[in-house]
């Protein structure tokens, strides 16, 4: 048993490599099978569509800028964005491989998550689209599209992502454990809010979707 | 008595005249990282969104509003580029240090010596269409400048009328060490401004939707604008960008950008009636560039 | 901060709703006496005529007063018959309880019940031409208008945005005890206002200068003017009339001489379309006499 | 000598009454030689011209309203107004004589009294052109012209009218020793001035010409 998976593991990895010597895996591929050289396919947690998996905490990718999904990417292997789950996967992919990937994402719709009328937080609203600016900080949705859908190439859509996903990162730009925002300007932005504040700006943003405007 | 002054904390140190204040170094080739302290400015407080009225003005002030931050979807036709009122004026217009309009409220009419005469707020809301906005001026008695006028107004509640308010226009800024300068500028630029307005200034668009403006260009605000000044926009750089990192960049980083954005070609100045030395003779007597040769281009002289 | 809230000394007791305040009895056929003591009232005080300054703001501003002043001088083309902007707003606008310019600036824009929309100061200012004054509404970004909201707004130095303060408007009155009644007002217009406003209230001329306003008449404010609501007049005649003896009417009295007054013809309401009854109807629920019959004249129908 | 001169008067006055019989005095005659009934002739103490003597305290009549000159002489015949010298003289006189006197004297120019540039007085300027309206008074010039050339029928020309004339009729406002004021109205006003005001707007009002426009 033990042997025979072995082989024919070996078998796959080998036909595998052979076509990658003729051409690199599409995206798609990448995206669905992983590039059989440790980065597993993408949709095993992000979801079929990249719609990501909320209660897991996983983000959609579907319709994120590709320029972003492919600084994120760079940023797990390099551990500017710290994740022990995605830096062997991302360093497992060529620059090459990176491109394609996010390439594939990038042109999925963007997911109908999120939609959840009548959740809306006070306060998290107020921070996604007025911002706090006593303390100097823009709304959300100043960068980030005005329903939070995301502006290319640089800034990600937020709406309807994961409410963990947006929590965890918000804390982990504030604690250093994710570094990677151009100019620090999230590390910058996050700095000027409360604990209080990170939970309902992503409660908030968590109930819209960014395929619509809120 | 409504008139309500907080101790607001703002990001920028307009501590003009302060030349001892520390010029920290700036690691070549790295983003400027926050070389000041927030310190305690006492700001008017304009009220807060949610107390706009729900009646006939509340719905005057909420389209001024609108039109304030929708300035292209709302008053399309007075706009001629992709321009919008609160690209100059942070936060829908509250922000101090960012020509707040509850502070410009209080303060007009005025004279200006940028027409040489005494300007009504109408007027001057006009301006900012025919220069920010290289449109047309909305008629002094329509609707989108009484919708400007009413949402300026309420933001205004309990300020003093006729009082020059901490927090108005832009900070002023101290002189540069170093006389600005184009590359300098380009570099500073590439670093902090690029991201959201284009390694071109081209600005972002997305869809139908203005979300960062252009800097130069045929889209962005005209040679009459105030923003084209480089002191003025030095002082709103200094004091605002990059967006939510206000205060990050040296005065000598703000001058040097704002010369470096400055020294691209954009429309013309509206009141060039065809002679480039005469219009820069009668209008441009401060510290701008129009006229000026920077590489190959007459700066004007291509002007759309 | 310049805000400045002194105690002044009013001659109005305002005090609506104190039903129980002696109402004395006037000697027939004698002039009314001061039935009133001054009492303290919080008024804001605008700047001394002396602090116009001395440039091209002041020199609007003091434009804006001979305008408000002398409107048949310096804005005769808007004007349409013998009323100039002080008769309204005494003290050159200066004075609480006299509908004051200043608590005027920081109420507007606002909403009106009277054209059912939101009105900019210039708007409001217009209005005062088109039927105080019977003219035509100077245009929104002229000399006329602006030189008026430079002065309005100076006078309104320090004072707070968006706030009612004491003193603005007319002192809303108590409603009379008695029925508002002709008779009576005629003998009150006799002993009290003749003097001055003639004994057919057409007013005094002298040369070129109108002098005391007329108060009917093809030459008084037309009936559009807020000024020929009974209750409106009322309240300015207890508030201020005879001129320098304001407060010695009974309320009962202004009612009265108030109602008698506005019993007679005057230039056409300028919204009149051909039909006196749509007209009453459509502009006219308030207390006037528009489209009542006085003597053999229906109030209106022969208005010029 | 005493006779003849008493005889001559005598002659005088038997002619003076055969003429009145036939017709009275005109305006003039009055102004100038008196009624011949215990009225002198105007014009010894208030000017050849009306224009009155400010040295001795006599006000111009001259331009005055003609309404207003008739009720003065009433007010001194009926002592509303009180004063020693006028009263007998103005109860000498009849009303159709007073009409006439009146009438000739207001048909006289304004006199060009006054008009001594330069000796404002802020404090009396301002409440002649500006009032005290802290305290409910009217400029002196909303009522008196906008010069204080006077406003027919009722109010009189106050400008360059003699210093001593106009302080001392202010005083006699507020001491009630003249109350012949229509509904009060200088009672009124004089009761909100100080004495030191009294003596400044006197002051001023005496240096402007009611000819001519300050």
């Amino acid at each position: 048993m033990k042997i025979r998976i072995s082989v024919s593991l070996a078998c796959a990895a080998v036909a595998y490599a052979a076509s990658a010597l003729a051409a690199p895996p599409s995206g798609k591929t990448i995206a669905q099978q992983g590039n059989g050289k440790g980065a597993p396919g993408c949709i095993s947690c992000h979801g079929d569509k990249g719609q990501g998996n909320a209660g897991a905490g996983y983000p959609y990718l579907a319709g994120q800028p590709k320029a972003y999904l492919v600084h994120q990417l760079k940023a797990f292997a390099d551990q500017t964005r710290k994740s022990p789950v995605m830096q062997p996967f991302a360093s497992a992919l060529s620059a090459e491989e990176m491109d394609a990937v996010a390439e594939y994402f990038a042109a999925l719709p963007l997911p109908k998550t999120g939609g959840k009328a009548g959740t809306a937080d006070a306060v998290g609203k107020r921070l996604a689209t007025q911002g706090k600016w006593s303390v100097g900080m823009p709304a959300c949705f100043q960068c980030h599209g005005d329903r939070g859908q995301g502006v290319a190439p640089n800034f990600p859509a937020i709406s309807g992502q994961s409410e963990d996903y947006l929590k965890k990162q918000l804390e982990h730009w504030r604690k250093g454990e994710r570094s990677n925002d151009p100019i620090g300007l999230m590390q910058s932005v996050v700095g000027h809010l409360e604990e209080s504040e990170i939970a309902a700006v992503s409660r908030y943003l968590a109930t819209l979707s960014p395929a619509k405007a809120p | 008595m409504d008139i309500r002054f907080l101790f607001l904390f703002t990001l920028v140190v307009f501590a003009t005249g302060n030349a001892a204040r520390a010029e920290p170094a700036q690691p070549a080739g790295e983003a400027a990282q926050a070389v000041t302290t927030p310190i305690p400015v006492k700001a008017f407080q304009p009220p807060s969104e949610d107390t706009i009225p729900d009646d006939e003005f509340g719905k005057m002030v909420r389209l001024g509003k609108n039109i304030f931050t929708h300035t292209d979807k709302y008053a399309a036709k007075y706009v001629g580029n992709d321009q919008k009122c609160v690209n100059c004026h942070l936060d829908a217009g509250r922000l101090a240090h960012s020509a707040p309009l509850w502070a410009a409220w209080v303060r007009y009419p005025a004279y200006r010596k940028k027409n040489k005469m005494v300007n009504t707020m109408q007027e001057r809301i006009q301006g900012c269409f025919r220069y920010s906005m290289n449109g047309t001026p909305p008629p002094a008695d329509g609707e989108t400048i009484k919708a400007l006028m009413s949402y300026a107004y309420w933001l205004a509640e309990g300020a003093p009328t006729g009082v020059k308010l901490p927090g108005q226009g832009y900070p002023k800024l101290d002189k540069p060490k170093l006389e600005p300068d184009y590359e300098r500028g380009a570099k500073i630029f590439a670093q902090n401004c690029a991201l959201c307005h284009g390694a071109d200034g081209e600005g972002v668009r997305q869809g139908d939707e203005q979300v960062f403006p252009p800097l130069w260009g045929e889209h962005a605000f005209n040679w009459g604008a105030g923003m084209h000044r480089i002191n003025t926009a030095a002082a709103f750089i200094r004091a605002n960008m990059p967006l939510g990192k206000g205060g990050s960049l040296s005065v000598q980083q703000a001058w040097d950008v704002a010369y470096f954005i400055n020294s691209h070609e954009r429309p013309q100045d509206p009141r060039f009636e065809g002679d480039l030395k005469a219009t820069k003779e009668a209008f441009h007597n401060h510290q701008c560039r129009y006229g000026d040769k920077v590489g190959k281009t007459v700066l004007g002289q291509s002007s759309q």
